[in-house]
């Protein structure tokens, strides 16, 4: 079977785990009974009385149907993009809108810590694997061991205590530690409210939009510690990955016939070893990214990063399940997606498991 | 390194000796101690001969094989010996690459990371051009996500590219005439294969004669088919290449500004990419010669898309590629089945002829060694314990275990009551029975046998290691 | 295949006998695109065992022998067919007579039938059979010593005295010869050989009357390979046991086996007694198969039969015989199919050898109509005479053996449309039953045809 | 040798940890714990005061409470649910996992389906989501956990048992009249449980860092002064930077079980490597 069915088979294996998703997210809204379920829709801050819009929804709904029709109808408001509405301290209004608020700034974090994980991970467990007992294994394989038993979010109060505490070293507090810009900065500006920006709400992109170079820096040095933070959380399994999959590949018979054949180290590693060794680790990325997007959560919590991780600790703490909902939704898809191009990238690879 | 330039000098030098290992002793550290795997083995190839080496699971044939290739694992070493390849010795610093650090845990084995790199350096010019290796599994062997053509282009590409640019040239430089000329020689009947070789190697062009070869070899084809070909030989090479193929050519690497923008596209289809075309083309020549089926789609597939006997073949085309003067073959058909394994030992049989190329053939099974080898030695744990020509070894055993292993063979043509036996089982080899290893399940054992026995030639090119010859 | 019973072996009980056994595995592939296909790893075997008996199964990897060595001690289930167990010879004759299905023919199953068997018999069922596998690494549990091993089944049909226990497993390795010093011993602990004879103990500690050795000793050397043939060899004369040996190594099938079944693709093609086959063997694949096998003496000069390509996709296998693609010998009604026979025409064509045929077939465009015909445009009338050069040519070909596919073609005629269109219809397959050649040596080949077959008669 | 010791000092590590908890179940006073089951605030100094030896060791935190103690009486809880969720993760994993892979056929699809449910959000945000409904106390915390992590094991033990059952021996069990109930629990299960035990052992020290995360954003328990490490974590916070060691002590007591627990699994896991062992 050629790469293109392997794909086309991959994208049709989404849409029974995205039903699970909704599922889940249905059970999990109904389990509170149908007040709690009510609640997630009912909008505190539209004109129409709680009353009136409790009756027309538990209408909507179908409230006192089968629970099976009742997820149909829920399903149908779903894919209408109708998630119900959140009420936490740093926004009120439709999940939906939330969504598009946050998302971006998770997006910008998880993206520059996985370009860094991969550019790091990657080498530094083949260079470990290939010199073994090495300086550099030796550290790499410390790096990692620590990386596993380390709590992201200590690491990254950690990383505050050291960068903005006084009396450590004031050299060091260069980075800020709370936000995504300095405040002062974003006073009286049209497009920027509420710690959002505006249009596209990813910081970076819209200060060059307008022009405000101040603006881009600031709002890159809040990234430095957070996305520091998060890479390390999740090099460590990558390296270790890397490096064992790497010493396995090169004990392989065909590592053999490729040195028997006289072609150079460097060839060996980088063109027959280093392909291989790379399969088992996306294997793995699934739980890579699922640790990714724990992440997060407790970064954006731990250094007030306003995106989908921070508004949902927000709902959970301001007991708001249409935040939490979201939020769960939103983390199943991005799971589901980035696992879907995973596995392609694994069909590319890896020309057997095409068939 | 030297080797290289001294080769045509040392052909004539010492001796016909191809290779030559001289009381070689390797050994593997383990948790459990230090494994003795060889000890003590010698043996010569002359060009052009089989020697077969046969022995039973961990007998140590396939580590002295290894330790010819300087491939030997990990965990083992080269304790002493030599390995003289073509005058030059491949066992040259094995003292100065590796110590035992004695600890009271057994010891541990401390590598020089640096005389290592320097000994890759050196056998990287020797492995796939002078000595190539053919492996018993065929499916783990060969690299999975890679296509076939390019592992076996890859040798061309590593080893022989003056012969790629060689051939692009000499496409360029044949004129009509001498096309006309090579035609007519064909299309005559009475002209043989070595007139039209002659023939071409008059015209003086390099690269010329094996691609006409390649052609007018092929039984597939019809004269007219062969003709069609040889016409499409001519091809005027672009002038820009030209001074690109001349310098590859002549230096056998690329020049330095390739080498270095080798990784910008453009570059790379221009000049790079006409070598790799080439060595394509090659590759399609090689897997015909090892009697490929469709071998244009076969290029492009992947080694777990061909079925066992076609990965083989794959194997040898690749072992065959830069024409090497030795090929180690480590169990090639143990893997495949019978009918299967008849092809392939045909095939290298066939080659062998052709190519004139020394085979070190390791196996355990007496009968594909009685097929294939010129001459045999039986190695026991270890040991080389006898050593004669195929003949001689067969029709008149010397040695205690050689004996036993022959009777143990069940006969195909006949039916008998029971089979010979060896008593007992192969000793462990981390300490091996001091003298002759095999005295604790021979029968002949006596008390002498405690000595190392002294190997005793009783004929011709007949060794044998037991003190039952010793006068 | 039709059947028969081995001669002279009418009266008493048969052991184990097999009617028409298949089983078909589903490909475990893209069940999305393409559904499954199945791999038809054995159909239709026929075979009998008796007391006190070996029998032989031979092949190549794939051939379907191990699956058929499972599917008789019913650690698989049939596709189709089935076997029965302690038969008497005459309720067999019986059954045979009776049509599929029929009242009768249900009670002999549920009587006899392993695969029908009810809780009480099957105990019984696999107390008397026992199986020794290939790989005596995998097959030993790595967390069990020697001494558990070899309990396990006593165990299992709750042996008693408990105590007899302990006594029995020491006899039994004894008879093995493995001491008492193995007894704890873990697995990893113990040679490949010492395995294997564990392995064996355990199978004979229910003494059983059928054991199955599948591959027993190919993972063994040599040596030890003979010292655990000659144990299997004692074990049998002296437990008065019956073995199905199942190899690829003819010379040991050889020395064990009274009686030997060569298998291809599948398909059991050749049966009869070890001498009888061994020394005129019939089937053109048993032929090239023994003439394969290498002999330890350099001195004799045999030539060998190679075989062209390889053992077929099992998936999709061969019609007709399914060795005809690789026979040197294929008659036309073989099984050809018309894809074969137009690959080898057109190879024809191209290969240039007939400058005429070159130019009758410009541009040729082949159109497969059905198994047996296949037809090539022209794009253009026939003129007359081409006709005949081509069936010339054919009849020239037919004696070619590499292009032996076409002594497949009936004829060469114009399809009437205008006639544009060659068509070439092919001889109708004759799937190959067996033939007796006499001394209950039996073949399945198209060579020997059920009325001609005599004895010893070797391909032309 | 390296790994030997290593793993050496995994196990002392984690003992010692066991032994603590125990301590504060028994006879908390031992290690000089008042009182295990509750912090003592002390609001006529609640600011967080430095270590000083020997009245507070690790210093205090907010509302004035003394941190050792704090530290040493929430081992015991964190370790209890982690080892509860692991454990019963574990159990039902195990239990599903074997027979679907023993059962096969539709059981197993169903199965495979239903993780594949789970699976489909990743662990945490699950676990959020879960427990959120359940009601945001510690009991709810950690069953949330079980659910979020049962299907993992399902999967692994599913798998191991899988690759067991194609082993000859397990045929010849059968061949040899042996019941489907004795091939489970005789072959299939020492052979999948020792890898499992591995996974459980290198998981323990995840579960516990994930617990304390998920307490530290807002997971409390009934009881308010209820020590545990996420929530000491969680008080210290906003102190951060004046009065550090109110995060750095409760997040090292984290870090130190996570590595002698990772230090450990991965010595099981050697010591049960077959590549290791000859």
């Amino acid at each position: 079977m050629t790469l293109r069915y392997y794909v086309i088979r991959r994208l049709l294996l989404v849409i029974p785990t995205i039903v699970g998703l909704t599922l889940i997210v249905f059970i999990l809204t109904h389990v509170g009974g149908d007040q709690r379920f009510l609640g997630e829709y009912i909008n505190i801050h539209s004109p129409i009385p709680v009353a009136t819009q409790e009756q027309q929804l538990s209408e909507k709904f179908h409230l006192n149907d089968p629970v099976i029709v009742q997820y149909f109808y829920w399903l149908g408001a779903f894919f209408q993009g109708n998630w119900g509405y959140t009420q936490t301290p740093i926004f009120s209004g439709p999940v939906l809108e939330a969504i598009s608020l946050f998302l971006p700034n998770t997006i910008v974090l998880a993206t520059f810590s996985s370009i860094l994980t991969i550019m790091i991970g990657i080498p530094l467990g083949v260079w470990s694997a290939v010199r073994k007992n090495s300086i550099v294994d030796h550290a790499s394989r410390v790096i990692s061991f620590i990386g596993y038993s380390l709590p992201v979010y200590w690491l990254g109060l950690l990383l505050i205590i050291v960068f903005a505490s006084p009396n450590v070293c004031q050299c060091l507090n260069v980075f800020p530690i709370s936000g995504a810009v300095t405040i002062n900065l974003t006073n009286n500006l049209s497009w920027f409210r509420a710690g959002i920006s505006y249009p596209t709400h990813i910081l970076l992109i819209d200060s060059l939009i307008h022009g405000r170079l101040d603006l881009f820096t600031d709002a890159t040095m809040h990234l430095v510690l957070p996305v520091i933070t998060l890479t390390y959380s999740i090099l460590a399994s990558v390296i270790r990955v890397m490096r064992s999959s790497m010493q396995d590949t090169l004990d392989q018979d065909y590592i053999r016939t490729a040195r028997a054949k006289g072609l150079p180290n460097s060839v060996v590693i980088n063109q027959h070893a280093r392909r291989n060794a790379l399969i088992p680790v996306l294997t793995l990325m699934g739980y890579t990214i699922a640790g990714l997007l724990g992440g997060v959560v407790l970064i954006e919590a731990v250094f007030n990063l306003p995106g989908i991780g921070y508004w949902t600790t927000q709902a959970l703490i301001s007991g708001d399940i249409g935040g939490i909902m979201g939020g769960t939704v939103i983390f199943g898809l991005a799971f589901i997606f980035s696992n879907l191009v995973v596995d392609i990238l694994y069909g590319y690879i890896d020309p057997r498991i095409r068939y | 390194m030297h080797l290289i330039q001294e080769t045509e000098h040392n052909r004539l030098g010492n001796g016909a000796k191809l290779l030559s290992v001289r009381s070689l002793r390797i050994s593997f550290v383990t948790r459990r101690g230090i494994v003795q795997a060889v000890d003590d083995v010698s043996f010569d190839i002359e060009p052009g001969e089989t020697l077969g080496l046969v022995g039973e699971t961990g007998c140590g044939k396939t580590q002295a094989a290894m330790a010819v290739m300087r491939l030997t694992a990990e965990t083992g070493i080269i304790e002493k010996g030599e390995i003289w390849f073509k005058g030059v010795n491949l066992a040259e610093n094995i003292s100065k690459e590796f110590k035992l650090v004695k600890k009271k845990r057994g010891s541990v084995l401390k590598r020089d990371s640096a005389e290592l790199r320097k000994l890759e350096s050196q056998m990287v010019m020797i492995r796939g051009k002078h000595i190539s290796m053919v492996f018993q599994e065929p499916m783990t062997s060969l690299n999975p996500v890679r296509t076939v053509g390019r592992q076996i282009s890859e040798v061309l590409l590593t080893h022989e590219l003056p012969r790629l640019a060689d051939r692009i040239i000499a496409r360029g430089r044949v004129t009509p005439d001498m096309i006309g000329g090579i035609e007519r020689s064909i299309a005559s009947r009475k002209s043989t294969a070595e007139q039209v070789r002659e023939l071409v190697r008059n015209f003086g062009i390099p690269g010329l004669g094996e691609q006409v070869a390649s052609i007018s070899s092929r039984r597939d084809l019809s004269d007219a088919k062969k003709l069609q070909l040889i016409k499409g030989l001519r091809q005027e090479a672009s002038r820009t290449s030209l001074p690109f193929l001349r310098y590859v050519s002549a230096n056998g690497k690329l020049p330095i500004i390739h080498r270095a923008s080798s990784r910008l596209p453009l570059v790379r289809r221009r000049f790079l990419g006409m070598l790799e075309k080439e060595a394509m083309n090659v590759s399609a020549e090689l897997l015909s010669q090892v009697g490929m089926p469709n071998i244009a789609a076969v290029l492009r597939q992947y080694p777990h898309e061909l079925s066992g006997g076609m990965r083989q073949r794959a194997m040898i085309a690749m072992a065959i590629a830069a024409n090497p003067e030795l090929i180690i073959a480590d169990e090639p058909t143990s893997a495949l089945d019978v009918t299967i394994q008849a092809q392939i030992l045909r095939l290298l049989d066939d080659l062998k002829r052709t190519l004139n190329t020394a085979v070190l053939f390791i196996s355990h099974d007496m009968g594909v060694i009685a097929e294939i080898c010129d001459r045999v030695g039986v190695i026991y744990a270890g040991n080389l314990v006898e050593m004669a020509r195929v003949e001689d070894l067969f029709s008149n055993p010397l040695h205690p275990y050689t004996k036993g292993l022959l009777s143990a063979i069940p006969p195909f043509d006949r039916k008998i009551p029971s089979l010979g036996l060896i008593p007992g089982s192969v000793p462990s080899l981390i300490n091996p029975p001091e003298g002759c290893r095999f005295r604790t399940r021979c029968p002949f054992a006596t008390e002498r046998c405690k000595q190392t026995p002294p190997s005793i030639q009783t004929k011709e090119g007949h060794f044998v290691r037991c003190w039952l010859y010793a006068e | 295949m039709q059947s028969e019973v081995i001669e002279g072996k009418q009266e008493g009980t048969v052991l184990l006998q097999t009617i028409r056994l298949s089983k078909h595995f589903a490909l475990k592939g893209n069940k999305l695109i393409g559904g499954t296909k199945f791999i038809r790893a054995v159909d239709e075997a026929e075979f009998a065992i008796h007391e006190n008996q070996v029998v032989g199964l031979v092949g190549e990897s794939g051939c379907g022998k191990t699956t058929l060595g499972r599917l008789i001690l019913r650690l698989l289930d049939p596709t189709e067919g089935t076997a029965f167990f302690r038969i008497p010879a005459a309720t067999l004759e019986k059954y045979r007579g009776l049509p599929a299905g029929s009242k009768e023919a249900r009670d002999i199953e549920k009587e006899y039938s392993i695969f029908r068997l009810n809780k009480k018999k099957m105990r019984e069922f696999r107390k008397n059979t026992q199986i020794v596998f290939q790989d005596p690494f995998s097959s030993l549990d790595p967390h069990m010593s020697v001494k558990d091993i070899v309990a396990e089944p006593l165990k299992a049909h709750h042996f008693n005295p408990k105590s007899e226990i302990e006594g029995k497993v020491e006899r039994l390795l004894e008879n093995c010869g493995l001491g008492e010093q193995f007894l704890d011993k873990l697995p990893h602990e113990l040679s490949g050989g010492q395995r294997q004879r564990v392995a064996i103990a355990r199978a004979l500690a229910m003494s059983p009357r059928l054991v199955v050795l599948d591959e027993p000793t190919s993972a063994l050397d040599v040596s030890v390979q003979a010292q655990i043939l000659n144990l299997l060899k004692k074990l049998k004369s002296d437990l008065g046991l019956s073995f199905v040996f199942i190899s690829h190594h003819l010379a040991v099938v050889r020395q064990m086996s009274d009686e030997v079944f060569v298998m291809y693709a599948g398909q059991i093609v050749e049966k009869g007694q070890t001498e009888v086959v061994f020394n005129s063997p019939a089937h053109p694949y048993t032929v090239a198969l023994m003439s394969a096998i290498p002999i330890p003496d350099p001195t004799t000069q045999r030539e060998i039969i190679l075989l062209k390509g390889e053992i077929p996709d099992l998936s999709r296998p061969p019609s007709g015989c399914r060795f005809h693609p690789r026979c040197p010998h294929a008659l036309g009604n073989c099984g050809w199919s018309a894809e074969e026979v137009a690959v080898v025409f057109f190879e024809l064509v191209s290969s240039g050898q007939y400058p005429e045929m070159n130019d009758i077939f410009l541009r040729p465009v082949q159109k497969i109509i059905n198994e047996q015909t296949f037809e090539i445009e022209m794009g253009r009338k026939i003129r007359e005479g081409e006709l005949d050069t081509v069936k010339r040519v054919l009849e020239r070909e037919k004696e070619n053996p590499t292009s032996i596919a076409l002594r497949a073609v009936k004829e060469v005629t114009s399809a009437t449309d205008g006639n544009t269109v060659i068509r070439v219809s092919l001889v109708p397959p004759l799937v190959p039953t067996f033939t007796n050649l006499g001394k209950s040596h039996f073949v399945a080949c198209n060579l020997y045809p059920a009325s001609s077959g005599s004895y010893g008669e070797k391909p032309e | 040798m390296f790994e030997d010791v290593s793993s050496a000092a995994g196990l002392i590590i984690v003992l010692g940890y066991v032994a603590i908890a125990i301590i504060d179940a028994v006879d908390p006073q031992l290690i000089g714990v008042l009182n295990a089951y509750t912090e003592v605030p002390n609001y006529t100094n609640p600011v967080p005061q430095p270590p000083s030896w020997p009245l507070h060791p690790f210093g205090t935190t907010f509302p004035g409470i003394d941190l050792y103690q704090a530290v040493m009486a929430a081992i015991r809880v964190d370790l209890w649910y982690s080892f509860l969720i692991v454990l019963v993760g574990a159990l039902i994993g195990v239990i599903i996992g074997v027979t679907a892979a023993y059962l096969s056929g539709f059981f197993d699809e169903i199965l495979m389906r239903i993780t594949d449910i789970f699976l489909s959000v990743p662990y945490l945000p699950f676990a959020i989501a879960v427990g959120f409904v359940l009601g945001r106390g510690l009991d709810e915390l950690s069953l949330a956990l079980i659910v979020v992590w049962w299907p993992l094991y399902a999967r692994y033990a599913r798998g191991q048992a899988l690759a067991v059952k194609e082993n000859p021996y397990v045929e010849a069990a059968k061949a040899s009249g042996v019941g489907g109930w004795g091939v489970i629990t005789r072959h299939i299960m020492p052979n999948v449980l020792t890898p499992v035990f591995v996974q459980v052992s290198l998981d323990l020290g995840t579960v516990v860092q994930t617990f304390a995360a998920l307490t530290f954003i807002g997971f409390a328990s009934s009881n308010p002064y209820l020590p545990e490490l996420g929530t000491l974590i969680s008080n210290g916070f906003p102190y951060a930077i004046s009065a550090p060691w109110g995060v750095l002590f409760p997040g090292i007591a984290i870090l130190i079980f996570a590595v002698g627990m990772n230090l450990l699994g991965d010595g099981l896991r050697d010591a049960l490597d077959p590549r290791n062992r000859t």
